[in-house]
């Protein structure tokens, strides 16, 4: 069940295109731009994701994907340029705004309740969404619907048998399953997962892409990766940021086949491959 | 004109004081996190000592001898005690550091009695350095001037001119890594507490004979010296410095002023009787809050800039 | 009555930062206690133990509590007129809600004029003189100061520093309308480390006399400031003697210093000589003088009164008159005030035979004595006397 | 020792939680007639309103991180404006029951907290820290600058017997004073605990852990701090309330500096990772407040020493070690050790003997030598010149102390190998 | 140069390695396998001294078990570890110096006879990113920047024996490449090298031999050859 962001809608930031082949565009950046200090760390970057695609964001290290995923989601405000969420500008807006708005992410370093159960941790992420807010004159364990939801989540991220195992007892794998717990237990309908796998080995992998694919089924997904086999199964479009520019954005394919993308990033292998030494 | 430069003369002096009292507890602060609400008991220790040392080594041999002693039992402490708390964070660490502050005051009262002891400026530092304007500056509080520029001057050289301070900065985080690297970090907790703690001792032994040598010295000193620390900046020495000058001048200035919200609201054509709500609040002078504004500066500082005046990060 | 003990719970800081001055007048009251027990008029004897109130108003009652748990009927505390106000009020309450169990309180020490004028109540009894009976006294000594023309007030932040401004400027438009105030500072109590600032004003001001009312290391700092900055004006102070300050004031090197007080160390006869032997006792100064008058008055009530029970010793000690070491001293009936002689005393180095003061070689010498009628100022106390009695 | 704090919860509903309640009100309803006395009566008074304090206070630290240096401000305000309308009251003024000016002190907190949470709420962790230090030093001294509030020196009086006296309990006579008090500490201590169950105390909870991430699941951390500060502030005042009955003064020592670091102490010391801890440190607070400085001069260094060792070998406060050992109790364990614990608590009495001997003397020597060298100590009498009493209690502390050793070695031995135990039967019991 | 015979290892009170046996000689690269859990980081760990373990450790012939790791450190073995342990607040460069060994240390080195190998203009010439970022909060980097400054810190102490546990874990396939290549530069300088991988094809690529960790102990020692061939090996030990 997804919540319907309208309900925090406010009108007069609504402006921007809504439509471009007849699905809304859930995300919009136009010209984000961040510096830090003296140095410009994105430099311009421009990208429409439609309502339930699934984007993968690809690039070298440091090229600037966390970076983005930080400016969108409100860990920082970009420089100048404008990010819109379903058509509202939400650029410099707090996380917790964004949030509301019906966008959600996870962090690529660990970012968990530790002292909190597994089972709490993901019922403070079910909790906003459902209307709770700060209350404080009604008890967690009358919340039926924040409760049910959260043993679902439990179920769905394969952490029932940890239920009331404190977060920081887990071991690094379940850690990040329980981050993209978190990550999805709001329902928001944009979701940020950066670097999700990071850490596991192949075959958790395999079963944890299945899992984002089955918990984000119906939602507009953004990842950052450097599997590129997780890439060519899960993404509908690949980002390629380089050097804190998308130097492209288009269908697997077309990606793979890209030349400047092939140079900067996954050409490489092959290319030194060939030259044999290169030092 | 009179009445300037010689406030501003005092303010220097007094913030140089305060420098040299927070001083090592700035070392620890930022270098280990340590709120070491022990730091005034080392103050005062040094002081004891100081007075001590005098009966039996004269004054400038105490000068050397006390700031040693305390920065060993600092050293000790931090050994035996402290260490074993640091795995539990900060909370532990500055409640036991608290209760070190009870022992200290037991144990000087112990010793030395419940009254001040007859603590002198030795004679060679007593008298008049100079006099302007039919004021006299005491020669002693010119040595204590210097001795706070030495202070920093030597601090200074030790964080930039060594390593200490970058290794425990990363052992904050990850000491285990930091070991790995090749370097001893229980030694260098143990020896950058033992030398905070030393110059504490230090600011006793200046202090101790400047003002009065009793058991309640500490807990005057006790919270002013948090507040430069953090005014300052967490983690700067220079914020430290910066921040002990102004608030020393800043008080020293305000004793001055007499001006009171009531005078302010009255200008503005508003007349204030002491039937008037609040007449207390309103008819205050800033002369009379001179002592504690360091901590409304403190507030507004950490309202306004959180990261304090040079510092760089929130707590 | 004669042979029956009379138990005193002594209440005040005997640990913390005002242990040292507790625990000397703890010292006075079981030396003085000890040394007329079975020799005084009612033949009583006096045994005095302490309670630790920590200078604490609400510890006060909780050792006030302990105390009459424990049987006392006779409590004396002095240490700050905040405990004072908080025992007068809990003593106040428990007498008339436990009849039968009245308990008397001898305040030996705290000094707020309010507990005698508005706050006054039957079961207080103050050996000490009041703010503005000092105040009264010390003014009448500098009326005949032609020295004194104009006056810097530095006093503490809080009632009593308030009172002791508010009491010199009517007192001395009275008496000297010629001296003019030229300044005034209000500073907050223990928060000042460096008075430097504070004597700059004072130079700047043009005063030729300092009044203060502080005490503890407010007054021992200033005069530090003071010697520093070269500034050698005569200061009139209340509280230069207690424990400590000497010692620090004799650090800080010569300076003009007078105090008021009901007493002083340069006694001669019975006081002198109980100064000496305390001294050898306790290797500490007896200052504390109110003892004395206190078991004085005691067992002069109690032999009038032909009873220890306090309700009749409280009767007969309305109004009553003994003998102290400076004349007569009367309990004015209509405050529960004592009335009695007040000096002036000034440091300065003591000369041979003069009592060395914490044994710094100075002494406070004294140079006025005045009758009890000097310094007796009006009460607007209104006594609720219990019906019974 | 420091690795078996593990995850506990009460169970919702269950028996045990009834019991427990069911208990706690017992106890609060039989403790005066058990301790008849005034001094007695008085002290359980001040338990309950201490309880009631240091349970606030770990709302903001235990349960949301905020390490306040200026509590007395909440409770101490609490107390001054509940005095002021008690006054109020017996001025004919207003007819509040006496009973309800507790509340009165609850709101006055809560309003001073709307004020000053604003502004330090808006930090967290060493900046919070800081500025509740700056305006609990603030309020403290402008207390002694503003007589006309605060009462100058000698504070605010009051009389508590005013206003309407409902069934004629005038709350003159102590006991009645304490079943009120009693009555709040149980309301109040369920208030709070529900409050630990609650939407909010829950993301209080992930403020502390990770403020971080509660920002990007919805919630204005800052907003989650201020509402707790100022319901803490409640309950604080309704304690300053109660003091301000209890005492029937008000002096400005309630907002003081050394007032709001005994709040953080003893709710340190009783535990504050659990929410019975504040407990535990409420009754100690004024064990240690009234009991320990009748005992012994020394009150203040032995204060000193036990939280030296308690943060040392037990930073979970006393409650984590209950519930040390309410664990081995639960795996059926715990019987074994009961010897170990005799052993232990008799060799380090015999220690402790020796060693107190020892201070005593010191004590003596420093502050009394006058008396003439003879003390008294726990009966016997000891020669503070004599060599035979420092050898003998040199002797009997060192005896002590080698003992306990000795048994402590024991102990640990056997704790290790239970937690081991217990720790492989978790495994079974989670692969079933 | 570095031998280990019967290591055994705990975490408090689960026993994780049981009796691990392998030797790294003089500038070989040599591969420790396995998979997740298997207990490979622990191995490093154990050698540096950073857990609680038993058995024999010899370092040219000295014993390491029960010394402190600065101390193995300074006997010049060097550990990156896993989890990109860089100092957040200090700088890319402050990072580095702290790399360096103190000067008594150093001095110690420098009479058994070893030489500054590494020095700044080394680091950022490997890798010009951290020389664009080196006056940069270390926090800030980017997570693959990171973990090249992880090796570089290491690296600066001048160590005969690196051991680098997962150094390619969250890196671009371009820097994979890189690292690699740098692996063998090590080795070409006559550092050894025990490398802790996941990515099989990397590691047999640049390696001498390979060890394969199952259940803590070594189930395979080789050629990177031999195991290339013996699928069961594989298919046991290293697949899922
Ligand atoms: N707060 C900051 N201040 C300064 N520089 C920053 C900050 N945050 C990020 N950077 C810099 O921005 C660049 C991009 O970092 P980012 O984390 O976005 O990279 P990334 O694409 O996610 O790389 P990786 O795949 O390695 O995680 C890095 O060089 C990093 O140092
Ligand atoms: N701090 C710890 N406390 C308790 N057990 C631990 C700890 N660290 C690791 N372990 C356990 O030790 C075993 C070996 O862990 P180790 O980290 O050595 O494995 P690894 O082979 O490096 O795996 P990975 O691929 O996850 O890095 C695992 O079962 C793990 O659960
Ligand atoms: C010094 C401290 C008590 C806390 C420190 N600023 C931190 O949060 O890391
Ligand atoms: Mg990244
Ligand atoms: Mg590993």
């Amino acid at each position: 069940m997804g919540r319907d962001p309208g309900i925090h809608r406010k009108r007069d930031e609504a402006e921007g295109s809504l439509v471009s082949d007849g699905t809304p565009i859930a995300l919009e950046l136009k010209d984000v731009r961040k510096s830090f200090g003296r140095t410009e760390i994105i430099r311009g970057c421009s990208l429409q994701v439609q309502q339930g695609e699934r984007v993968a964001v690809i690039g070298p290290n440091g090229a600037g994907k966390s970076t983005l995923f930080n400016l969108i989601s409100g860990r920082f405000a970009p420089t100048s340029g404008q990010v819109l969420l379903n058509g509202h500008r939400i650029e410099g807006k707090k996380p917790f705004e964004i949030n509301r708005l019906g966008l959600s992410r996870s962090f690529q370093i660990t970012n968990i309740f530790p002292k909190l159960s597994v089972f709490e941790n993901l019922r403070c992420g079910v909790l906003w969404s459902l209307g709770y807010k700060y209350t404080f004159l009604r008890f967690l364990a009358d919340l039926d619907d924040a409760n049910e939801r959260a043993e679902q989540l439990l179920e769905m991220i394969r952490l029932h048998k940890k239920r009331d195992v404190l977060a920081v007892n887990l071991t690094y794998a379940e850690q990040r399953a329980l981050e993209v717990g978190i990550t999805i237990a709001g329902g928001a309908n944009v979701i940020l997962l950066d670097e999700p796998t990071a850490g596991m080995s192949r075959a958790e992998t395999r079963r944890f892409i299945d899992l984002i694919k089955e918990v984000t089924a119906g939602k507009t997904l953004l990842t950052v990766e450097h599997d590129m086999g997780v890439v060519f199964g899960l993404a509908d479009k690949i980002a390629v940021v380089v050097y804190g520019e998308i130097i492209a954005y288009d269908t697997p394919e077309n990606v793979r086949a890209n030349q400047r993308v092939q140079e900067a990033y996954l050409g490489s292998v092959i290319a030194t491959q060939q030259a044999g030494t290169s030092t | 004109m009179e009445f300037f430069t010689i406030s501003l003369l005092n303010g220097i002096s007094y913030g140089l004081l305060l420098f040299m009292l927070s001083s090592g507890l700035t070392l620890i602060f930022s270098m280990m996190g340590v709120l070491n609400f022990a730091h005034a008991s080392f103050y005062m220790l040094g002081a004891y000592f100081a007075f001590s040392a005098t009966q039996f080594l004269g004054y400038f041999p105490a000068l050397l001898v006390a700031p040693l002693v305390v920065g060993v039992l600092g050293a000790l402490f931090e050994k035996y005690a402290l260490r074993r708390v640091h795995k539990y964070g900060h909370v532990p660490e500055l409640l036991i550091t608290f209760g070190l502050s009870f022992i200290v005051l037991e144990m000087v009262q112990l010793v030395w009695g419940t009254s001040s002891v007859d603590y002198r400026v030795p004679a060679l530092l007593s008298g008049p350095l100079f006099t302007l304007y039919g004021t006299q500056f005491p020669l002693y509080r010119g040595f204590m001037m210097l001795v706070a520029v030495l202070m920093l001057v030597a601090i200074w050289l030790l964080l930039t001119r060594t390593r200490i301070g970058l290794v425990i900065q990363a052992a904050l985080t990850h000491p285990d890594t930091v070991e790995a690297l090749g370097h001893n970090v229980p030694r260098v907790f143990m020896l950058v507490f033992g030398g905070g703690a030393a110059l504490a001792g230090l600011a006793g032994v200046i202090g101790g004979n400047a003002f009065v040598t009793e058991p309640g010295m500490a807990a005057t000193v006790g919270s002013v010296i948090f507040v430069v620390v953090v005014v300052g900046g967490m983690g700067s020495l220079a914020g430290a410095f910066v921040a002990s000058l102004l608030i020393g001048i800043l008080q020293t200035f305000a004793v001055g002023v007499d001006a009171s919200l009531m005078g302010a609201l009255q200008v503005a054509g508003w007349s204030i009787t002491p039937q008037t709500f609040g007449y207390a609040l309103w008819k205050l002078k800033i002369s009379q809050i001179a002592p504690i504004l360091p901590y409304v500066f403190l507030v507004l500082i950490l309202i306004f800039r959180p990261k304090g005046l040079l510092g760089t990060r929130e707590g | 009555q004669k042979g029956e003990t009379v138990r005193i719970a002594f209440m005040d800081p005997l640990s913390g930062p005002f242990a040292n001055v507790g625990q000397n007048q703890l010292k006075s009251w079981q030396y003085i206690a000890e040394r007329y027990s079975g020799k005084n008029a009612a033949g009583v004897k006096f045994e005095v133990v302490g309670f630790d109130n920590k200078g604490s108003p609400q510890e006060s009652l909780n050792t006030l509590k302990a105390a009459i748990d424990q049987g006392f009927r006779y409590v004396t505390q002095g240490n700050g007129s905040g405990a004072a106000t908080a025992i007068l009020d809990a003593v106040a309450k428990h007498n008339e809600r436990n009849p039968g169990k009245e308990v008397v309180y001898l305040n030996y020490a705290a000094v707020d004029p309010a507990l005698t004028n508005e706050k006054c109540d039957y079961w207080h009894f103050r050996l000490d003189a009041d703010t503005s009976m000092k105040m009264e006294a010390l003014t009448s000594f500098m009326k005949e100061q032609p020295k004194v023309k104009s006056v810097f007030l530095i006093n503490q932040n809080y009632s009593h520093g308030h009172q002791v401004a508010k009491y010199f400027r009517d007192a001395i438009a009275r008496k000297r309308p010629d001296v003019k105030v030229v300044g005034e500072d209000l500073h907050p109590i223990g928060s000042v480390k460096d008075f430097a600032p504070y004597v700059a004003k004072i130079k700047q001001s043009g005063a030729d006399t300092i009044v203060t009312g502080n005490w503890g290391q407010d007054l021992t700092l200033l005069v530090k400031a003071l010697n520093d900055a070269g500034l050698k004006i005569p200061m009139y102070t209340y509280y230069a003697g207690v424990t400590g300050t000497p010692t620090a004031l004799a650090a800080g090197g010569d300076s003009e210093v007078y105090v008021v007080a009901y007493g002083h160390a340069n006694q001669t006869g019975e006081m002198g000589q109980i100064g000496q032997e305390f001294l050898k006792k306790f290797n500490d100064d007896y200052y504390t003088y109110a003892t004395y008058n206190g078991i004085q008055l005691l067992s002069a009530a109690m032999a009038k009164a032909k009873s220890t029970d306090p309700v009749k010793v409280a009767k007969s000690l309305e109004g009553l008159s003994v003998k102290s070491f400076a004349g007569d001293v009367t309990m004015r009936a209509s405050d529960h005030q004592l009335q009695q002689a007040m000096y002036i005393t000034k440091w300065q180095k003591a000369k041979p035979g003069e009592y060395s003061v914490e044994k710094t070689g100075y002494t406070f010498v004294p140079i006025k004595q005045m009758d009890p009628y000097v310094s007796s100022t009006p009460t607007s106390c209104q006594m609720k006397r219990p019906s019974a009695g | 020792m420091a690795r078996t704090k593990d995850y506990y919860e009460f169970k919702p509903y269950n028996v045990a939680r009834w019991t427990i309640w069911g208990a706690f009100a017992l106890l609060l309803l039989v403790a005066p007639l058990v301790f008849t006395s005034s001094l007695g009566h008085t002290m359980l008074s001040q338990m309950g309103i201490a309880i009631i304090v240091c349970l606030s206070y770990n709302m903001i630290l235990g349960q949301g991180g905020m390490l306040s240096f200026g509590h007395a401000v909440y409770s101490g305000m609490g107390s001054f404006l509940a005095i002021h309308t008690l006054n109020l009251v017996s001025k004919g003024g207003w007819a509040i029951p006496v009973s309800l000016i507790p509340i009165v002190g609850g709101l006055s907190g809560m309003l001073v907290a709307v004020l000053f949470g604003y502004v330090t709420t808006k930090k967290a962790a060493t900046p919070f820290a800081m500025i509740t230090l700056g305006i609990g030093e603030l309020v403290w001294a402008s207390s002694l600058m503003f007589p006309e509030f605060f009462g100058g020196e000698g504070g605010i009086s009051s009389n508590r017997v005013a206003g309407p006296k409902p069934l004629g309990i005038t709350f003159g006579p102590q006991i009645q004073l304490y079943y009120l008090i009693a009555f709040y500490t149980f309301v109040c201590t369920a208030a709070m605990f529900a409050f630990t169950r609650t939407p909010l105390g829950r993301m209080l909870n992930a403020v502390r852990d990770n403020p971080e991430r509660v920002e990007f699941v919805g919630y204005d951390t800052q907003k989650v701090r201020y509402i707790a500060f100022i319901l803490s502030a409640f309950f604080a005042g309704i304690s300053g309330g109660l003091a301000a009955l209890n005492f029937e003064i008000v002096t400005s020592e309630v907002v003081s500096a050394p007032r709001s670091g005994a709040y953080l102490l003893f709710t340190f010391l009783g535990g504050a990772t659990f929410f019975f801890g504040p407990i535990i440190g409420g009754v100690l607070l004024v064990l240690a407040g009234v009991l320990l400085s009748e005992l012994t001069k020394a009150w203040l260094l032995y204060l000193g020493l036990i939280f030296l060792f308690m943060v040392m070998y037990a930073p979970g406060g006393i409650a984590s070690l209950i519930m040390m050992n309410l664990r081995v109790a639960s795996f059926g364990r715990l019987k074994e050790l009961w010897v170990s614990y005799l052993a232990l608590a008799f060799t380090a009495l015999v220690a402790l003997l020796g060693a107190a001997a020892i201070i005593e003397m010191v004590y003596h020597l420093q502050l009394n030598a006058a008396l003439g060298p003879k003390l008294q100590f726990l009966g016997a009498s000891l020669d503070a010149r004599g060599v035979d009493s420092w050898f003998g209690a040199a002797f009997v502390m060192l005896t002590g102390v080698a003992l306990f050793e000795v048994a402590r070695r024991h102990y640990v031995h056997q704790w290790d190998e239970i937690q081991e135990f217990i720790e492989k039967e978790m495994k079974r019991r989670e692969a079933l | 140069m570095l031998q280990i015979d019967n290591l055994h290892a705990f975490y408090g009170k689960s026993h994780v390695l049981h009796g691990v046996r392998f030797e790294v000689g003089e500038g070989e690269i040599v591969a420790l396998l396995g998979r997740n859990g298997s207990g490979r980081s622990t191995t490093a760990k154990a050698v540096m001294g950073m857990v609680e373990c038993t058995g024999d450790v010899l370092w040219k012939g000295q014993p390491l078990v029960g010394r402190k790791p600065y101390e193995i450190a300074h006997l010049g073995l060097g550990y990156v570890p896993e989890n990109r342990d860089i100092f957040p607040r200090l700088t890319v460069h402050q990072n580095l110096m702290l790399g360096q060994k103190g000067a008594r240390a150093r001095k110690q080195a420098a009479s058994a006879g070893a030489r500054g190998r590494w020095s700044f203009d080394d680091m950022y010439g490997m890798f010009p990113r951290l020389k664009e970022r080196q006056h940069t909060e270390a926090g800030v980097l980017s997570g693959g920047e990171q973990q090249m400054l992880t090796l570089c810190r290491t690296l600066m102490g001048d160590p005969s024996l690196i051991i680098i546990d997962e150094p390619t874990e969250g890196l671009a396939p371009k820097i994979v490449e890189l690292v690699a290549e740098y692996l063998k530069t090590l080795k070409s300088r006559g550092v050894s090298v025990l490398l802790i991988e996941q990515k099989l094809t990397i590691a047999l690529s640049i390696s001498d031999r390979a060890l394969v960790m199952g259940h803590g102990s070594i189930v395979f020692q080789g050629t990177p050859e031999t195991l290339r061939g013996d699928a069961y090996i594989r298919k046991e030990w290293l697949e899922v």
